[in-house]
């Protein structure tokens, strides 16, 4: 797995971020799910021009998704239950990673229902040189625990970051569960068990009724809550887990345009992924590296990174 | 590379066509994809401005009813020939001529080209009919095409006028019997078949209707093309919020990206 | 305290239920903190004619709260950070409660952050006739634990139930936090300590940033996140409660009309409470028992208590 | 007892009243309580039906600048003069004649009646001049009235035409010194006070502004009505949103409930 050095007369400097040991070309990725494995959002997005995308979550073995229906629309969010569906790990590589342009930045989302499944996933990408960073999907199922996700119990996640460090050469993230009583705990988890950043958050688990059916939206029950909805929650969150770690925080949830992502940094976010609003405009990430880039302009920002975490103390706090 | 950004477009008009259907005519500029009958756009009720996309939150999946030059010339005007079902609907209905909206598109995979061109029968229902015009306008000027609408009112069947302008065989069925034969538009189609030579069956409409064309195909052994509707996210393939089933055990086939157009036998027809 | 029979011959029977000991006129109640004491709504609504409401929560002395900003809108939400204002226990008794029609159910609520506090502000309650019924506020911060809510932890909830039921005469109802991991967790310490029903849910703790002043929007930093963004986040919870517990659900989150209601009560809540739709329209509660009469006469409900938990289960489970 | 119940309005007009200021005319049928100079509605861009609200959420105050007849004779007109500064007010900004709106009013305290009535100074700058139009209608019937505005430019006066219309002195000051005097308008204000008895201030604007008038009233022990903004929720007193301080250790006010309008000195200035 290959450190990148992002480079290019292009690039403006002061939107470059040193994040979890990547040099990203500008803070805005595209997150796992909503980017599929980049190939289809050539059309609409230049690889070259966004920080890079976290692609869909890949299991060992291909898998099939569930039965429709899996989206519905909420208030100002979605709710979707994909689950599993993926090309799986040896496709990933063998047929669609070759195909992304070389100067695109390649993460790679894992995940899996046993530890054993996610160490073998994460040892076979890192080998991968178009691979530059690995982020763990923390929001699934762990089958021993009966249905308790991975990110939702401080143990069991430990023990995953744990032993997936040791099988990850390359930079590593874990991309939290929002589903918790206290996120900063998770955090801290990650950071003492080697996790290089963590991605702050996955949807919030949620449900919506039919009413002419009298049944959940979703073939599957419950779902995950994404969009404008979530984005106070996530900026909470991760203005939580920045107060815990040191470690780098990709924000992530509800972000559609520069002034979110911009919320997001001055809550501590190194970076940030754009989920939904992918789907909402599919040239959502380079409109906002756009975005941001005017806002460093208009408000004389040599670089990003200064912004991050700088959060005025709340009124109370100074008066 | 980055070939069909998402684009504003400029509402031209928005007319009742008859029978709760209206017609939006959207102009966009500059380049756009030509596109093939059964292709379909994003369509997002309001401006791509930084107020965007709270509400509805989702683009709507809509058929390209009809594509016509702009009078300058350049980019294209659109026709979206919908019905009122729910928010996003109700928001494209409240558009005025000169506000603006958000597209992308063309998307997906149109209908086939019959095979040898003998014959060709289009049967639509309800809202499905929009998919089927420009391909019946296309088809009827290559071979001898018949198009079967079906709707509960005469006045419901969307864009009839339209139809009759074209230089083909239009039958219709309503359920109340108000026009044409007294029924469902499926039952016209086994008489048909018997009537005419026929490389290709196409058709868009209810789940219900195109599973019973798709037997009646079947039976005569006669290639069938449906285009499917489904709730849909991005439209372009990264959600996979779109997916139905291909059948026990062959996974599933993405309606935005595969489709919508489908030869009905790759379909598993008892899920969907 | 009082438990209440509701009648009156214009009442809707279809919609009367029972819920925790009370015998209600219809399912729809008004949340604390949307209602104020009930009577600055009296020329929005008839008092008579809802189900009952939820007074604003109550601390032993009178409280003033947060200074502005206080609130600030998100997409399809609010954040709020009103915090303890609040007239005071002895002061909601005399002043407040003698002015609310006889014929309106009053439930009162209470906080503190100490589980004393709690328990002498239920014992003066409990005492009052025209109170039908104590609601318990778990979203408040334990000083004692270093402002993690009550209602964040298992234990230290066990306690305040266990505490304040004995020390409280009629209907006990607690009020959950959302920000847990588990919160069937929580319905069943309430359950075990001896309430008579629990309100799922109280608001999401997010944060939203001002951009040009670099600091949150609210004054004291975090809020609370209410209205229609939190809805599936709220119906999963009551849905996940309703497995876990036999004691009646209260539902509440995001409810705005009457579907919205159905929803709940499909999920299984008995009776909902109605937040932030009361700002939007101050005659929300109103118009949702029309809304509901209306649901119940087209269907054929003879009793809106046959649909309570009435939610099919998923298709995958059925096919 | 269910007196001001929520309503649905209509849309007369909606235009331009010149310096990015817009007026909306909206029709309320029924019964209506009669409003008092100074007081404000809660008004939502949609109309109360089951789509409503959930863009933007909460309704937005807005001060009654002017009530009308209707043309029918039952009911009443509202005018609410409005600026666009976000998504409330652009929503506004959008609405057509025809379309419905909510309409929650008229609330809250408006102006106190000045004491002696010998003269009275009124002094507005932004859409803060929107609480005061009525105000001074009602005051120049019946003393001496002198109306001070100010703005950036001439043309962003909010309504100087209708002010011109009323029989008062009208004294406007710009920042660019493109009409009456060159400054702010609280320069008048001083002078102003000089040339004439005057038993009552009256201001709506910026707080900075509403802070200056404040001092200078306070300094001649003359009492001033300010009327104070902050952000809502509910309009009605229920939600406590809108607590303004009312000094060290005195707790808060409710601005829709106890204000808009204040009496200066019982606020706390040093918080605001
Ligand atoms: C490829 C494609 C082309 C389409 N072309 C047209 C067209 O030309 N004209 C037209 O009027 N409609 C067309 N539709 C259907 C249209 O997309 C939906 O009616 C629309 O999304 C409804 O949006 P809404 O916000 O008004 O309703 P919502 O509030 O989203 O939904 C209202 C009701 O409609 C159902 N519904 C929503 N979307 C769909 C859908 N895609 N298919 C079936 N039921 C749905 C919902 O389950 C709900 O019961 C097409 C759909 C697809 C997938
Ligand atoms: C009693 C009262 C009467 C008012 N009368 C009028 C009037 O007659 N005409 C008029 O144009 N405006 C009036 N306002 C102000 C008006 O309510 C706000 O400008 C409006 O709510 C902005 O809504 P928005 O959605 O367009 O902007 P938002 O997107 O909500 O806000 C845009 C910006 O305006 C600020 N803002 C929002 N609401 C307020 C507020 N209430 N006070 C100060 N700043 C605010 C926000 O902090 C933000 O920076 C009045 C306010 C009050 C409290
Ligand atoms: C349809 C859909 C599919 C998703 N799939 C994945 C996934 O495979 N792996 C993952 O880590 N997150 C997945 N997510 C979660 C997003 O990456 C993101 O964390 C979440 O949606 C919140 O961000 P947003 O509000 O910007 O969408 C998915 C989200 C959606 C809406
Ligand atoms: C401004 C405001 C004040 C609130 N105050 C209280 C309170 O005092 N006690 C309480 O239990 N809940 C309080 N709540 C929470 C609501 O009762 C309710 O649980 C929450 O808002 C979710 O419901 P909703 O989405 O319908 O608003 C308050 C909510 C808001 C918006
Ligand atoms: S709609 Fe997103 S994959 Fe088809
Ligand atoms: S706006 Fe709700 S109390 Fe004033």
């Amino acid at each position: 797995m290959g450190r990148l050095l992002m480079s290019g007369t292009v690039d403006a400097e002061c939107l470059m971020v040193d994040f979890a040991g990547l040099r990203l070309r500008n803070p805005v990725l595209a997150a796992s799910g909503t980017f599929g494995y980049g190939l289809e959002m050539q059309s609409y997005v230049d690889l070259e021009k966004i920080g890079g995308f976290v692609a869909k979550s890949l299991t060992l073995e291909p898998r099939y998704g569930n039965s429709p229906p899996r989206i519905a629309e909420v208030s100002s969010g979605m709710l979707n239950s994909i689950s599993l569906e993926n090309v799986g790990v040896e496709a990933f590589i063998r047929q669609k990673l070759p195909e992304v342009p070389q100067e695109a930045l390649v993460i790679a989302s894992v995940f899996g229902t046993e530890i054993a499944h996610y160490v073998e996933a994460c040892e076979r990408l890192s080998s991968e040189d178009r691979v530059a960073a690995i982020e763990i999907n923390a929001s699934c199922p762990h089958v021993k625990s009966g249905g308790i996700e991975f990110g939702q119990n401080a143990q069991i996640l430990g023990k995953l970051v744990g032993q997936v460090r040791s099988s990850t050469v390359g930079t590593l993230l874990v991309k939290l569960s929002p589903n918790v009583t206290d996120i900063a705990e998770m955090a801290r988890v990650c950071e003492a068990e080697g996790a290089d950043g963590i991605s702050v958050i996955n949807a919030l688990q949620a449900l919506d009724v039919d009413l002419k059916e009298r049944r959940s939206v979703l073939w599957n029950g419950l779902g995950g809550l994404s969009g404008p909805a979530i984005l106070p929650v996530a900026l909470r969150m991760v203005w939580q887990c920045f107060q815990a770690v040191s470690i780098p925080i990709c924000g992530i949830g509800g972000i559609s345009s520069a002034e979110d992502a911009l919320k997001f940094i001055l809550c501590g976010a190194q970076a940030i992924q754009v989920g939904t609003a992918n789907y909402l405009n599919p040239c959502s990430t380079e409109a906002i590296v756009g975005g941001l880039l005017d806002y460093c302009q208009e408000n004389r920002v040599g670089s990003i990174q200064d912004l991050v975490g700088c959060l005025q103390p709340p009124r109370w706090k100074v008066s | 590379m980055t070939s069909r950004p998402s684009r504003t477009c400029t509402v031209l008009s928005n007319e009742s066509m008859g029978g709760g259907n209206f017609c939006l005519r959207l102009e966009i500029s500059g380049e756009w994809a030509r596109s093939s009958p059964g292709q379909f756009v994003m369509l997002s009720p309001v401006a791509p401005s930084q107020f965007c996309f709270s509400d509805p939150l989702l683009p709507r999946p809509m058929a390209i009813y009809r594509t016509d030059a702009t009078s300058s010339g350049s980019g294209i005007v659109i026709d979206v020939a919908y019905k009122v079902v729910g928010r996003g609907t109700a928001l494209m209905r409240a558009a005025l001529p000169g506000s603006l909206m958000t597209v992308v598109g063309p998307l997906g995979q149109g209908f086939t080209k019959p095979g040898d061109g003998i014959g060709a029968v289009l049967i639509g229902g309800g809202t499905g009919i929009a998919s089927l015009y420009e391909h019946a306008r296309i088809l009827s000027e290559h071979c001898r095409t018949v198009v079967l609408l079906g709707a509960n009112t005469a006045e419901m069947i969307l864009g009839r006028v339209d139809f009759e302008g074209l230089s083909l065989e239009l039958h219709v069925a309503t359920e109340d019997g108000s026009l044409g034969s007294h029924g469902l538009v499926t039952d016209l189609l086994p008489s048909t078949l018997e009537e005419m030579p026929c490389s290709h069956v196409y058709a868009c409409g209810p789940t219900s209707m195109m599973r019973e064309v798709a037997a009646i195909a079947a039976r005569r052994r006669i290639p069938c093309d449906v285009s499917i509707e489904n709730n849909m996210a991005c439209g372009i393939g990264v959600c996979l919020g779109c997916a139905i089933p291909l059948g026990e055990g062959k996974g599933f086939a993405l309606v935005c990206k595969d489709g919508p157009v489908f030869d009905c036998r790759t379909l598993g027809w008892e899920d969907c």
